[in-house]
């Protein structure tokens, strides 16, 4: 077994320095990585490029680094709920690239799988499609039109997860579940945040998302705050 | 003339039996409400959800557990989770049978604008791009006017376009509509009470009117 | 919850015809859909393309369906200890496209997630590359050559799991995984036989290898032999 | 001159404390065996096994738990079971440090044949060019020598390749080489009781000797 075990946030993220691209796992505020956001925020390091899904809220995960204005860059699907960066991209202060969701997974995918492109269908005949390849392929009796996306290269990867291992495997909860395997393979770098880390030999092998080899640190995070977005109920009859 | 409500249960009756489906927000949403009970049909929350149920009772929310819309939900039996990657491989490979959204414009093409206003903030497309573009059976849910009284079913979108050739059914507080293949709107149903004047003279784009048209069946 | 549910073998295979294309998981003898190669030896299924790593022994896995001559064309990537079938594909009446072993994962999983093709490197200069497009990448400050390998195409994939339920869930045992999940996502109609199948609900969410929407068809298997290929062990001391 | 368990134990002191490595069949499984106790290294099954332990005891023989080399095998403590289109995206994005291969032929400019014989029985490439076209480390362990008393260390394959410019490192019976970025053999130990002579003459490709080679140190 090789271990992966740091003992903090602050060991986890040695190293990360100013102008570097930076994965974030997580969809909305649903399995993100607080101890670690948290962490970048004493750390100060500037000029993140950040590729996330969101760009969380104004007072709650990501949003925290742009009210610091740590991120120069987002790639991301979707932005909104969050003033601070709606004030910082019509300023022009921060850099936005908007990408379809499936396109954002698949180019991580990519990188896990040493797969340099991939091409998708998503954003074919939109502005998407400016300045990329565009080819015809049939497939399953359908031929159409793809479009040529890249692989992502990221200098870092951070990822949280439900329980993990001291060899770095990691077992995700629920939909908490979203980016974090795919970007936790993707990273050149990846640190994973945990809420349970247990003794290698207590996951079920076959239960591990993500394996360890994939995962360079791995630490115990703590006071979980695990903000719900929209909480949406019924009523008991 | 229907309510958000009424759409939703005129598009719900084009989901069938053993359909996996997608539901965008909005009206769609709503649709889930009025898929009979005794059917069996899973929804797919493409950040990661097959056999998605309704939302938790109050104090059963799991912070963990959120749809694509970022609101609570729930799981139900039969039910399974899966990464980005694995939900939008389903998506382009055509695994979900039907994918219900909303739209901003509707071209006689089937080209659907849903995501960007020029000079507005942009929030971004999420996964709409994805779904229109891979979906075998896209039916759009949307106002038949816009706020400003213009017709959002087109010759041709002025916004900036989500995807091409891609809406097949369009089902408005007015009508039922088909894109046909070769292009126009062709009316299949007018909404209680609604005349066929009345959609001619909401529909901007081409719009074919055969024989009868029967009014929708609720 | 839509039922997946099949009665059994024979039910499950209900459409298959002569000269499709069938992708069968397994890797060696380990993971086989035992069931479902009883059953199309019944059937009599003739000319059958088989898209499997491997091609069975002599009396047991795909090796059965050699010995019927059941199989016109066999895609694999290494097709040893089975000596029915050197002497099918000596006399010609066999044919065996070799493919490398992560090529064949990969047009599998290409396949699954909508990507009409990959690229990889495997087969850059050897003369798996003779007729494919090969492309230059820069990837990770590395640039080098990729070749352009298709999606399979496949009417029907049967796959073997160990627990599956009754909305086709599908959860694989240890290395009996393999191909299985690929080839469940990437057949045109699936088949799935299980050693346990269960109603839904019982299967953790989390847990869950190949959601209910890949899988067709699923049946209880029944009698499985679990030949072991190469036993090998060690004394105790 | 070495025998296969002298040539395991001379690769064996390759494998670094943190590395993630694959064994191929035959010589390079036999590393295992030579891999100090205290050290950290996982090996890699590209059948889908991280963590990959030794042979089961007598009567624990598990039929679902096979080596690429389809024996029984066990898991170590931290091991994970993942399909084969993770074990070779795993492969390709180079997450494995090191691979350790036989071969038939290797030429002086790192090109490898293990996998083809013209006229014989093909049996397949399995993993092998997968491995080869993406390890950034990649020695191989094989005779010097082939049965006819040819040399296996060529200035160009004859034998259809495998991969081509891969090879790093060579262990044979009679020495360690490196191949040289551009191209050569270049002769780093030499194996006990071997003589320099004796390698240039098993050494049908470019040979480069520079200073005084160092026996082997096992």
């Amino acid at each position: 077994m090789i271990n992966r075990v740091v003992k903090n946030a602050e060991e986890a993220l040695k190293g990360v320095k100013d102008n570097q691209t930076i994965m974030f796992g997580g969809f909305g505020l649903c399995g993100i990585p607080e101890n670690s956001i948290t962490q970048l925020i004493k750390m100060g390091t500037k000029g993140i490029t950040a590729i996330s899904n969101n760009a969380g809220v104004d007072d709650f995960g990501l949003g925290l680094l742009l009210q610091t204005k740590q991120i120069k860059k987002m790639i991301s699907s979707y932005v909104g709920e969050n003033d601070e960066f709606e004030r910082q991209m019509l300023s022009g202060e921060l850099e936005v690239e908007l990408i379809p969701q499936g396109t954002l997974a698949t180019r991580c995918l990519a990188a896990a799988y040493g797969m340099p492109v991939i091409y998708t269908p998503a954003g074919v005949g939109t502005e998407v499609s400016i300045g990329k390849e565009v080819r015809r392929f049939a497939f399953n009796g359908e031929e159409k039109e793809y479009l040529m996306e890249k692989a992502f290269e990221a200098d870092f990867a951070i990822v949280k997860a439900w329980k993990g291992d001291t060899a770095g495997n990691l077992i995700f909860k629920s939909t908490a579940r979203n980016f974090n395997p795919m970007m936790a393979m993707a990273g050149k770098i990846t640190i994973a945040e945990v809420e349970q880390l247990v003794p290698a030999g207590q996951l079920d092998p076959d239960h591990i998302h993500t394996p360890g080899i994939y995962v360079h640190r791995i630490f115990q995070g703590e006071n979980y705050e695990k903000r719900i977005e929209q909480r949406t109920v019924r009523k008991r009859n | 003339m229907l309510d958000k409500n009424g759409i939703a249960k005129r598009i719900a009756k084009e989901v069938k039996n053993g359909m996996f489906v997608n539901l965008g927000i909005g009206i769609p949403t709503l649709v889930a409400n009025y898929i009979p009970a005794g059917m069996s049909v899973e929804l797919q929350s493409e950040n990661g959800i097959l056999g998605m149920g309704p939302f938790p009772f109050e104090g059963e929310e799991d912070a963990d557990l959120i749809n694509a819309g970022k609101q609570t939900v729930t799981l139900l039996p039969g039910s399974s989770i899966f990464d980005s990657a694995m939900s939008f491989g389903m998506i382009r490979a055509q695994k979900v049978d039907l994918t219900i959204l909303g739209a901003m414009e509707v071209s006689e093409n089937g080209d659907i604008a849903n995501w960007k206003i020029p000079g507005k903030m942009v929030k971004g497309m999420g996964g709409a791009m994805d779904l229109v573009a891979s979906a075998k059976n896209i039916i759009v849910a949307m106002q038949h006017v816009n706020k400003a009284g213009q017709s959002k079913l087109l010759p041709k979108c002025d916004l900036p376009l989500t995807g091409i050739k891609c809406v097949k059914k369009i089902v408005t507080e007015l009508a039922v509509l088909e894109v046909l293949p070769q292009g126009g709107f062709k009316l299949l149903e007018r909404a209680p009470g609604v005349s066929v004047e009345e959609i001619i003279k909401a529909t901007a784009g081409k719009l074919i009117v055969e024989g009868e048209i029967k009014e929708m069946d609720l």
